[in-house]
């Protein structure tokens, strides 16, 4: 497999585009991905655009508004994975050597639904049942406090500091600082969830161009290369199992570690999926960012804020940011690459040489999680 | 009166069992190659593959595994809910709602048992009901 | 590139199983290919899902039922080729030695829709302004009727082919003849297309199992050689142009055929996307089968009948076997691959060595199709 | 009546424009930088991806490409229509209805000229209309 590097990124600001088509939403994100690389659009030879709901054929109707067309358009679906994985597969053309240089699209509109939680798959049992995203994370939160006596207060702690970071990003949907008492304070959604632990809905769209690392030169200044890329599926899990440890991030993150030939402590930033307060918290661990039971630990000693020893989060976050579903692994990419060339202003992680991104989605019974892919990138 | 007499929408179908004493107990299924159970029931093994199952009925009580009072969800559901999952023993894990309860009142690994409850009703106004689970009060269990 | 070859194909019998969940429908495919293939569950380390309303993890959702988990499971969606996207996708990630061995899967469930035209894009501005797609195919067949002297009857004649060979098909949802006469006496649906030059709205999942070629041998007594695939999306054109002449299969037949150093005459039988009965005959000539004007002469001869020069659609192709869209694609590969072994019976190619898979789709106003996937098989 | 005072639905948004004599005309976008025309209109070039685009008001006459009368479609929509591309000299493809025009009596390259049409109703019974065109009867042109 040949060295592969991300020449080019782009997004729009997360946010509650009802007016908008899906289309009108993502060309201007893929648009300053392919100005940010340098590139002729037609030196692009596939794009990968990852949506989970943004129906049929979403890539061919953004591309077409910029005439980018007559090429491989595959549209990749895996839930809030839908772009990570969009991006793992692009990748995989490019390292192979079938193409030189390929687009990447995430993209969501979420607000044509109108609000409320996210609209799951009916045919699902526990959907069926009535499980929806917020309870399964507060049955992991509950289970979690009773195993490691993780408390309400550390779990707000995630949005206040996710609220921090987001302040400092322009493209975050959440500008606002909140406090633990005004997360505490916040309506109820699953106890012990309240709605400031949970991620907003929204639209959004991020890009990115990647081409082989030996052709990246020739587009950019500062390519960003891609030290690893994995992704899986959930095994699925009919008995009991350990809702406090996330499986397949765990085993996702070793194989990944193992590809790439580092650990954990080589990784200078993250961007983690914390669709919900108290998953950023299993993260840190599954990840290896700290020991099981020392999440808490390791946000109050301030180690996962910019500025300590490895930032999490510094967009935001699903928290702060927004997650308009589909986008959010390639806006994860588009944060990553611009922090490792250090464009981040004052969220800007200092000296950061290696960054993590980690995205995971789903709710199908039976699974920890349907899905997840997580990527490795050094300046 | 005619809510009496109106049939309730039982959203478990055969993955559920009401003995004339009233006993409800959860249906699934055991696989007769590798001898897996599985909840709710399939016509395929997820162990083995093999299409040899016969139907298997589960425990009437189990373990909460975890629980949260859940206050937003979509159109239909009785709100708020207790949303849970039960170890049953043989070894299957399920989504339940927990009725019956005083959330305050609930513990890790309490003994719960299974019955049929109305959880929400749909946009005719018709009760959803299924299965459910409740705590065991002493002297039942 | 290494060579790649399909070791066991499965499909169910199209039809309506609205009372099934996608899952359900889709399984009984999946085992069939595996066991087919006599390939260990765990030997397979990817998945390919194509659907295109299958709703979100499709691929999850099916393969807990048989416990085909913890590997990547990627859904792709490409409209009615999302299963052919779908293969394609796998099949690079083979050539490349990625992984040795991979599942594709194809699955729709359309009667959730509860019958009618196919939902279309509504952000789409013709679908907006009432553009459906017997609409779009009834207006290619009017010009190709004004510029080429093409008569409804010869319309009429591909509806009656295709059903002739649907009975021959036990997974066929159509196993009833028709006649020319009943062809045109069936109701109007987009003028001058009737019922019966539609393919019919069902449900409906196939899969295969593909190798690299060096271990198909392990697996299976006759792996049929995939020598070609090719994907492409169409240009958009916001002009004039020649909706007589399919631009996306023309452009994409001529690069597959170029890449596998072969012709149109060295393909024994093809299947290809006969959404609507004039699509069969644009697609003879595109392919290469005939010359531009010629198609209905074609049909005429019996050439594309089973016993003719070029067998197209022995299956009875998307008019007779039907349309679960996401599902096509493979549906196809998997009646190659079974006339390639010569098991396919009364409908059989005989000494059938090269076959082809067509499969196109989508209406997004400016484009000919979204998309277009053309492979080429040999035993 | 009721009827008259009920403002239809425009589905064709700023996409067409009438001038005070009646004269209907699509309006598209024409870019600054490459000269290309676009329908419907646009923000960004799809040749060149310029954003300096400024509206095109396009001819009211264009000329029949191809037709089909259409006898199924989604709810909402006046069936049979007549659904058609027209060519227009813009170097435009426009899909639109053909309306008051007998189908027999449909030509290709035929002139046709832009108007205001009711296509259908919505759920509420609201009138949706659009641009669409109908035959340039002799004397017209
Ligand atoms: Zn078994
Ligand atoms: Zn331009």
């Amino acid at each position: 497999m040949r060295d592969v590097a991300i020449v080019g990124a782009g997004m729009v600001p997360f946010g509650k585009y009802q007016e908008k088509t899906l289309a009108d939403i993502a060309w201007p994100a893929v648009k300053q991905a392919v100005e940010d690389a340098g590139i002729k659009k037609t030196d692009i030879e596939a794009t990968y655009c990852g949506t989970a709901l943004g129906g049929m054929m979403s890539g061919q109707r953004i591309l077409k508004k910029l005439g980018i067309t007559g090429l491989p358009i595959i549209n990749i679906e895996n839930a809030c994975s839908s772009s990570s994985t969009a991006f793992r597969e692009a990748w995989i053309t490019v390292a192979a050597g079938v193409y030189d240089a390929v687009l990447v699209i995430g993209v969501e509109k979420l607000t044509k639904f109108g609000g409320g939680t996210l609209p799951l798959e009916k045919e699902d049992w526990e959907v069926s049942h009535g499980l929806v995203m917020p309870a399964l994370y507060a049955m992991r939160a509950r289970r979690y406090m009773h195993e490691y006596g993780l408390t309400e207060n550390d779990i707000a702690d995630v949005s206040v500091k996710a609220r921090k970071h987001g302040v400092w990003n322009e493209d975050a949907q959440f500008r606002k600082e909140v406090t633990r008492e005004e997360v505490l304070a916040s309506r109820p959604v699953a106890d012990p969830l309240k709605l400031f632990h949970c991620c907003p809905s929204g639209d959004g769209a991020a890009a990115v161009v990647i081409c082989s690392a030996e052709k990246a030169k020739q587009y950019s200044a500062e390519p960003i290369r891609v030290i690893g890329s994995e992704i899986n599926s959930g095994k699925y899990m009919t008995g009991y199992r350990d809702m406090t440890s996330p499986e397949i991030t765990l085993r996702g993150a070793k194989q990944l570690y193992e590809e790439a030939g580092i650990g954990p402590e080589d990784v200078d930033l993250a961007e983690v999926h914390d669709a919900f307060a108290i998953a950023e918290l299993l993260y840190y661990e599954a990840l290896g960012f700290c020991a099981k039971g020392d999440a808490a630990k390791l946000l109050a000693d301030g180690e996962t804020s910019v500025g300590g020893k490895i930032p999490v989060n510094p967009s935001g976050g699903l928290l702060s940011k927004g997650h308009p579903i589909g986008s959010t692994g390639v806006a994860q990419i588009v944060e990553i690459v611009r922090q490792l060339r250090g464009q981040c202003g004052q969220r800007q992680v200092e000296g950061a040489k290696v960054g993590l991104t980690h995205c995971t989605g789903g709710g199908v019974s039976g699974f920890d999680h349907g899905v997840c892919s997580i990527n490795l990138f050094a300046r | 009166m005619s809510e009496e007499l109106q049939e309730a929408l039982n959203l478990a179908g055969d993955a559920v069992s009401r003995a004339a004493d009233g006993t409800v107990q959860l249906v699934g299924s055991e696989c007769g190659e590798c001898g897996k159970n599985v909840f709710p029931p399939t016509d395929v093994c997820p162990q083995c593959m093999s299409e040899n199952l016969s139907s298997r009925k589960l425990s009437a009580q189990g373990k909460l595994y975890s629980w949260s009072v859940v206050h937003a969800a979509p159109k239909g559901w009785d709100l708020p809910f207790i949303a849970a999952y039960v170890d049953l023993p043989e070894e299957v894990r399920v989504f339940a709602h927990i009725v019956d309860a005083d959330p305050e009142a609930l513990e890790m690994e309490m003994p719960v048992e299974a019955r049929i409850a109305v959880l929400g009703s749909d946009e005719s106004g018709t009760a959803i009901e299924s299965y459910a689970f409740t705590p065991v009060t002493k002297g039942d269990s």
